[in-house]
């Protein structure tokens, strides 16, 4: 039933005005950049400057783009550049600036830092390469198109569902990745948006770093300082999601209602096990497929939407609940696959997170 | 020398009723000297008295609690110590203060570089004034050169140097001689006296009374943080001037025991290392003191460090004779086979002075004092406290560190330690360098004493009285090799310097 | 070398009586953590909670492993910047070699502690036989472990962590397996300081390394062998970490190798060696846990949370600077 | 204390001399001249102008505060809160700028006050309160980080448009970021060698207590290292600004560490008292053509690491350093 996941929820004027996120995705969902100025023949030279060895989400993204381009085919993509940010701006942008120095065709980019990276990005720009953003934003315009969802909707959903299924007067924690970083601050943006435009206000909110452990320590203080009055929990990614079930655990307290479950196996597995309602979205790190499926478009020089969110081109990337758990997880793949996944079984396998049959 | 006091009322430098403590130890209490221009003046006292803190407040290094410092008629009040060295007053400093990577020259003019504008250095004139010096000095070499490449004795020129180049009218010298002797030392004496001459005024601190005699024309006193007496040297004898600094009449006769000269017990042959020690050969014999003398840099230390394993052996052999019959490449094994060195640097090679007295005491010795690696407190008290009786080291408690111990304590707590490992063997290096004179005979009778016990000593020192007085024979160093051997009879200091000092010794030897 | 240095140690307010100095220098930091457990009651009362207790002490183990070894390094001069290198390596041992399989997790510590070992080893002979300063080598040492784990798990750490680990989530009361292991490892440790030839060597080698070795101590080894016991501890703090975590967390343990030098440091430990010990270390993992639970309890933001660590370290090491005791 | 390394066996005293005090630096330059030579056969596009003034440009981030950092590390002190002083500097520096070419001056003044302000304590701490240098900065370390964060987590501020334009600007072929560390090096380098302020702080680490006897102003000496390095600190600050366009808080973690390593390659001591701005200008160069090859040849990501680890670790352990 996907009608569980159907969250009733509008993005006000008020939201807009104070959302420079929205004042940039919102215009660019209706327009088209026009690329003949990026036409070329192929094959073409792309680099991907991306978050790089730091976990399994971004491990996965590197394999799908490293096996579709491979699926692409030498005719078409004759040199692939990369550049691993080991999920660090201080270490992306110099490396942007290496990647732009071999002269691609086009450049694919990861950011990891808002603003860090923005300067480089409209740098590239101006050189001539074009460039589209992946999974995250910038805080400049001048770009050809952004691959990725509307963060602010997802946090202000995951909001609004656990505003809907506690009620109005639930005492409510929050939980965000790492401070700084634009996928947390603009989830947090438009959770706290929602909070607000009911008057409710926060038990508690902290940063996790998208870490179980972060997640799990700061749980642990809350139990102990809040226990049963804990009513529901907003939380910005699955992970931390995972430390608090295990506080939980430990704690031998029935969980609450958690919105920001992913579709990430080790989630599922848990949540299956524990039996809590859960409100779940996706961010499949297999969008790095539209991204270079976009490259190819713009050096084509075919005109390109401006936003192009993934659900569009990937239906199976919706939103998700508890209700429907048991179909979105997998059994044989490891812990830390995050869904969907486009590739095919063997490469999974190859890099070992398909589970030995028993 | 005193011939030339211009105006004998006027005082270059008045230090009256100086107070200072360290949280908790008063250092000085209530000191005052007057120096007049163009004299030398002596600063004896026991190991403690006060005599470098007091100088260092004349440097500006610390600030005295009470007091006042006239300086050329001035009152001066809080100076910093470039301040104190531009207004002319110059300290050569009991430890070496040289900063080892910089060159000669710059550690020279370190702190008064001569510059021109906006702080830039004038680096011609840096490595010409310099070298000006060091010729005015007769000690002509590489200004350019880190001081770190030069031997002890040319460092301690550099630092008098230093002094001079700051063209100061007072001099103090914190036990310049420590680390001279003979032909260095003649040197220093003719320097100060040609300062002398040009109306510089000296102020000399030495545990060397004999050099005080000879070159002071008063004396002041300290002890115990206070002053004793300023005297002429002409109202003093020996004898009164160690009955002022240690309080009592001392008998200072070297303590002489006889005994048969035992069997033989160490055999070094042929004996070189990595550093300027080449084909070093001796024998010692059981109960004997066999003295090592030498120039500063003539390798005594290296000699002793290869005896004892701490530099590994280029050649040679160092065997122990008797049952035992051992050799070793390490001091651990050196101590097992009961040989010990006592280090010349007592504070950077002998003491851990963050540590208490107890865990100094009995760190050679654990295994004694321990059960399957697990220390028996009871056992190590008793070590000790017998330690602390037999040196009668004065302290307040066994767990207090090593660091709140005056100097002539911390020598014995060094001495203790390797006592505790009752050796057949010990060699003393520099073992009352820096020390007082009551503790110096203090640790004569120590030597003695070990001496009835069978053991036998090697002693290394720069003084050639004490090594004249105290060995049975004496072992003569010069550039790396030992150049000859004198019996304790046959010995005198004329003939030690010359074997000490002759260049191309080495045909001396049969 | 610490040779008293009249210059460093001649501070301006030296009027202070020697036996306050002493009394700040062996006691502060327990008063410290008096003054914040009574701040506590006001502020946050919540602490005395048997089961924020619980929690504390929990969290403080993981803390205070790690810091055991940095002490006894911090004791001969050192330093170890390696151990957060080493925590991600255990985590990825033991996930890999057990793959969720109980019966396998002894190998699997074995096999941690032997790699821990290794890494002990790396930094003790580029410290002692290649003479690189601690700092640097400790910090190779980290990029080139964490390089060599990233190369090993092609950036994905496979296998599952075992249940059995779990245990060490379990609280009776207050007391916990990674407490109790906490414990006990102090236990010992103190009286291998204290008691043993071992722990005498350590202080003397720390204190004064020439004259330790001209007192004939093997100074190298001893300076190895406790690079060893540091890796060998966080390995220890690595296995409570991912029993804690569950998973395979690249993150793992962030933060730790600088709480735990701060922690020795607070306790009294001097940064040159040769004097302090665990007691004191104890106090300090206990001081900087309890803050920034406290922190969590009123709310505040791990931003002020880092303002509030940096602002006690140096509160601490001032205190002791004014005690005139080296830090 | 004699060392004597089996390297030097069979020479005269002042090769011996010249080896140990020079021998670091052609260590870390033979590295250097290899990897130019793996980059120039393995890529056709790492000798081309375009790469090498892109490398040059990046060396002067890592460069401009190593050269604060060394003056440090010359006085035998050390300083870990550079990273955290960048981002702050960052945060300010387009808070005040605002995206107004009018408030640039004021922008760069309250950076460079902000350096000033952070050296004055620095100095404070470590000259009248006597802590060590290394607990200093790491308490700094954490407090400055969590000021910035404080200020913001998220992007704040921006650049004025000739702000950002500095960055691409070019003489002839060079940035002129490029030749601004240039420049600053030639000065640290005659810093060190024709004022007496050099000569002093080669004094403080080499004996701090000869230096303060000698009549060295030793806290002064200290205060100023302290002050440039946190302006080092700040004006590289500024420089991420002019590269981002906005004070983005995301910048600025693991620079000390980096800055250290660069330094220590480079033939510094961490003891005191030894060090050359050609050495450290080494070690910058070296950790820069080191990640840019990285990049360049494609190297397989998951022994990247491994890579950069092997190299620190080989170039300091190259050669025994000397310690106290
Ligand atoms: N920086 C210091 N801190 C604490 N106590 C000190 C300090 N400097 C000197 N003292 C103490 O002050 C007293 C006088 O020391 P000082 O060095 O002046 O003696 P001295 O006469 O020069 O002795 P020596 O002949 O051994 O050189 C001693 O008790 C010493 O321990
Ligand atoms: N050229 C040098 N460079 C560095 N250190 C030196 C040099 N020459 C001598 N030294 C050091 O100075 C000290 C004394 O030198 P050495 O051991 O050669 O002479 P010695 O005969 O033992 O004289 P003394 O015992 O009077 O110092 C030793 O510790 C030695 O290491
Ligand atoms: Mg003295
Ligand atoms: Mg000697």
């Amino acid at each position: 039933g996907q009608d569980s996941a159907m969250v009733e929820f509008e993005i006000t004027q008020e939201m807009v005005d104070a959302s420079p996120y929205l004042q940039s995705v919102i215009p660019r969902l209706n327009q088209e950049y026009d690329t003949s100025e990026f036409a070329k023949d192929p094959p073409y030279r792309i680099a991907l400057a991306a978050q790089g060895t730091s976990n399994a989400w971004s491990a996965l993204f590197d394999a799908h783009a490293y096996w579709y381009v491979e699926h692409l085919g030498e005719d078409v993509v004759s040199e692939f550049l990369y550049g691993d940010a080991q999920a660090s701006a201080d270490i992306q942008v110099p490396q942007v600036e290496d990647l732009l120095a071999q002269e691609p065709d086009a450049l694919i980019l990861v950011p990891m830092g808002a603003a860090a990276l923005s300067a480089p990005v409209e740098r590239a720009m101006m050189q001539g390469v074009p460039v589209v953003l992946c999974a995250s934003a910038v805080e400049t315009d001048n770009f050809v198109t952004e691959v990725g969802t509307n963060l602010y909707a997802i946090g202000a959903t995951l909001a609004q569902w656990l505003i809907d299924t506690v009620g109005e007067d639930g005492d409510f924690l929050m939980m965000t990745g790492i401070p700084g970083t634009s996928t947390s601050d603009i989830m947090e943006e438009g959770a706290l948006a929602v909070f607000d435009s009911y008057g409710i206000e926060l038990l508690d909110k902290q940063a996790g770093f998208w870490s179980p452990a972060e997640g799990k320590k700061i749980m642990e203080t809350w139990l102990a300082q809040h226990g049963d009055e804990i009513d529901g929990i907003w939380s910005g990614g699955a992970q931390m999601v995972q430390g608090m079930i295990s506080a939980y655990e430990d704690a031998e307290m029935s969980i609450p209602p958690i919105a920001g479950g992913e579709m990430q196996n080790g989630f599922l597995r848990s949540a299956i096990e524990h039996g809590f309602e859960f409100y779940a979205w996706m961010y499949p790190n297999a969008m790095i497929t539209i991204c270079l499926d976009a490259v190819i478009q713009i050096l084509q020089g075919e005109p390109i939407p401006r936003f192009i969110d993934f659900v569009d081109t990937m239906p199976e990337a919706r939103p998700f609940t508890d209700a429907e758990a048991e179909d979105y997880y997998r059994p044989r793949w490891s812990d830390d696959v995050h869904g969907p996944v486009t590739m095919p079984d063997e490469k999974l396998a190859e890099l070992g997170f398909l589970v030995e049959e028993e | 020398m005193g011939a030339r006091h211009k105006s004998m009322s006027e005082y270059i430098l008045e230090m009256l009723n100086i107070s200072k403590s360290f949280a908790g130890v008063q250092a000085l209490k209530d000191v005052s000297i007057r120096c007049r221009p163009g004299r030398v003046y002596g600063l004896v006292g026991e190991n403690g008295a006060g005599k470098s803190t007091l100088m260092k407040i004349l440097a500006g290094a610390y600030q005295a609690d009470v007091g006042e410092i006239i300086y050329k008629g001035q009152r001066r009040e809080g100076a910093s110590a470039g301040d104190v060295i531009d207004s002319g007053i110059s300290i050569i400093y009991q430890e070496l203060a040289l900063v080892p990577r910089m060159s000669v020259a710059e550690n020279i003019f370190l702190g008064r570089e001569p510059q021109r504008a906006f702080g830039l250095l004038d680096l011609k004139s840096l490595h010409e004034r310099a070298a000006e010096l060091t010729e005015r000095l007769g000690i002509a070499m590489d200004t350019s050169l880190p001081v770190s490449e030069l031997t002890v004795a040319q460092r301690q020129l550099v630092e008098i140097a230093k002094a001079l180049s700051q063209n100061a009218d007072l001099i103090v010298m914190d036990e310049p001689s420590a680390i001279l002797a003979g032909s260095e030392l003649d040197q220093l004496f003719s320097i100060i006296e040609s300062l002398v001459e040009q109306g510089v005024t000296i102020i000399y601190i030495s545990h060397r009374l004999d050099e005080v005699f000879r070159i002071a024309d008063e004396v002041t006193v300290l002890k115990d943080g206070e002053l004793v007496d300023t005297r002429s040297i002409d109202q003093l004898d020996r004898q009164t001037l160690v009955r002022l600094m240690v309080g009592r009449p001392l008998d200072e006769i070297f303590p002489r025991t006889d005994h048969e000269k035992g069997e033989l017990v160490l055999v070094a042959e042929d004996v070189s290392t990595d550093t300027i020690l080449e084909g070093a050969s001796l024998e010692l014999y059981k109960g004997e003191i066999l003295g090592i003398a030498g120039m500063v840099g003539s390798g005594r230390t290296e000699l002793a460090r290869a005896l004892f394993g701490a530099d590994p052996l280029t050649s040679g052999t160092i065997t122990l004779t008797g049952d035992k019959g051992a050799s070793w490449s390490n001091p651990a094994q050196a101590i097992e086979s009961g040989l010990v060195l006592v280090p010349e640097d007592r504070k950077s090679h002998g003491l851990f002075t963050s540590l208490s007295v107890r865990v100094n005491i009995t760190l050679p010795i654990l295994s004694r004092i321990t059960r399957f690696g697990v220390l028996q407190s009871q056992a190590e008290d008793e070590v000790v406290e017998e330690a602390k009786h037999r040196l009668s080291i004065v302290m307040a408690s066994a767990d207090q560190e090593a660091q709140y111990l005056s100097g002539g304590n911390q020598q014995k707590v060094v001495l203790a330690k390797w006592l505790e490992t009752h050796p057949a063997i010990v060699i003393l290096d520099e073992p009352t360098r820096g020390v007082d004179v009551g503790a110096k005979f203090e640790i004569y009778k120590l030597m003695r004493q070990l001496n009835d016990r069978g053991i036998a000593i090697v002693m290394i020192s720069s003084e050639l009285p004490e090594v004249i007085g105290m060995s049975d024979r004496i072992l003569v160093m010069n550039d790396g090799r030992i150049v000859g051997e004198v019996a304790q009879e046959e010995a005198t200091e004329a003939g030690i310097i010359e074997l000490a000092t002759m260049a191309g010794a080495k045909a001396k030897v049969s | 070398m610490s040779v008293a240095k009249p210059y460093e140690s001649a501070t301006s307010v030296g009027g202070w009586p020697l036996r306050l100095r002493l009394f700040i220098a062996n006691y502060g930091v327990y008063i410290a953590l008096l003054a914040l457990l009574l701040a506590a009651t006001v502020l946050t009362p919540r602490l005395y909670d048997v089961n924020t207790i619980a929690v504390v002490m929990r969290q403080a183990s993981q803390l205070g492993i790690v810091a055991i070894g940095q002490t006894l390094i911090l004791l001969v001069a050192g330093l170890d910047l390696s151990v957060g290198g080493i925590f991600l390596m255990t985590s990825i041992v033991v996930a890999d070699v057990t793959n969720g399989r109980d019966e396998l997790v002894i190998p699997a510590i074995l096999i941690a502690l032997a790699l821990g070992a290794l890494v002990g080893l790396g930094n003790g002979v580029l410290v002692t036989k290649r003479r690189v300063p601690p700092f640097v080598a400790t910090l190779g040492m980290l990029v080139l472990v964490k390089g060599a784990t990233q190369a090993y798990t092609k950036g994905v750490p496979g296998g599952f962590v075992p249940d059995i680990l779990g245990i060490v989530n379990q609280s009776w009361f207050v007391l916990s397996i990674p407490l109790l292991l906490w414990l006990g490892l102090n236990a010992a440790f103190i009286f291998v300081l204290r008691r043993t030839v071992y722990g005498r060597k350590v202080y003397a080698v720390g204190s004064n390394i020439e004259a330790a070795r001209l007192s004939g101590i093997s100074v190298d080894a001893i300076r190895i062998s406790v690079y060893i016991l540091g890796s060998c501890l966080a390995v220890a703090s690595g296995i409570v970490l991912t029993g804690y975590v569950g998973y395979v967390d690249r993150f793992i343990g962030t933060g730790l190798e600088l709480d735990s030098i701060a922690a020795a440091i607070v306790g009294g430990t001097a940064f040159v060696g040769g004097r302090g010990g665990l007691l004191g270390t104890i106090a300090g993992v206990l001081i900087i846990q309890i803050l920034s639970t406290m922190a969590l309890l009123m709310g505040l933001d791990i931003e002020v949370q880092f303002i509030i660590k940096g602002l006690v370290i140096l509160g601490a090491v001032t205190l002791y600077s004014l005690a005139n005791v080296e830090a | 204390m004699k060392v004597s390394t089996p390297l030097f066996a069979g020479l005269t005293d002042s090769q011996r001399l010249f080896l140990r005090r020079y021998g670091p630096i052609f260590a870390v330059y033979g590295f250097i001249v290899v990897l130019i030579i793996i980059g120039a056969t393995q890529s056709e596009r790492f000798l081309t102008v375009r790469n090498l003034t892109n490398v040059a440009r990046q060396a002067a981030f890592l460069g401009i505060v190593a050269l604060g950092q060394m003056l440090v590390i010359l006085t035998a002190g050390i300083d870990l809160s550079v990273g955290s002083l960048v981002k702050l500097s960052i945060l300010v520096s387009a808070i005040v700028m605002n995206g107004e070419v009018g408030n640039q001056g004021a922008a760069i003044a309250a950076t460079l006050g902000l350096g000033l302000l952070v050296g004055l304590i620095h100095g404070f701490l470590v000259n009248e309160v006597k802590i060590a240098p290394f607990i200093v900065t790491l308490a700094s370390l954490g407090i400055l980080r969590g000021v910035s964060l404080s200020i913001s987590t998220s992007p704040v501020g921006s650049a004025s448009r000739p702000f950002i334009m500095f960055y691409v600007q070019k003489i002839g072929p060079i940035p002129v970021i490029a030749l601004m560390f240039v420049a600053l090096l030639i000065l640290t380098a005659l810093l060190l060698r024709y004022t007496v302020f050099g000569k002093y702080l080669y004094a403080i680490g080499g004996n701090v207590e000869v230096a303060h006897l000698s009549g060295v102003p030793v806290k002064l000496t200290r205060y100023g290292v302290y002050v440039i390095c946190s302006i080092s600190a700040s004006i590289t600050g500024l420089l991420w600004l002019s590269r981002m366009g906005v004070g983005d808080p995301a910048i600025g973690d693991g620079i000390e560490l980096q800055t250290i390593t660069a330094v220590i390659i480079g033939g510094t001591s961490l003891f005191g008292g030894r060090g050359t701005v050609v050495g450290t200008l080494g070690g910058v160069l070296l950790l820069g053509i080191t990640a840019n090859l990285l990049v360049m040849l494609g190297v397989n990501q998951f022994i990247q690491g491994l890579i950069q680890g092997i190299i620190i670790v080989a170039a300091v352990a190259l050669y025994k350093q000397e310690g106290d």
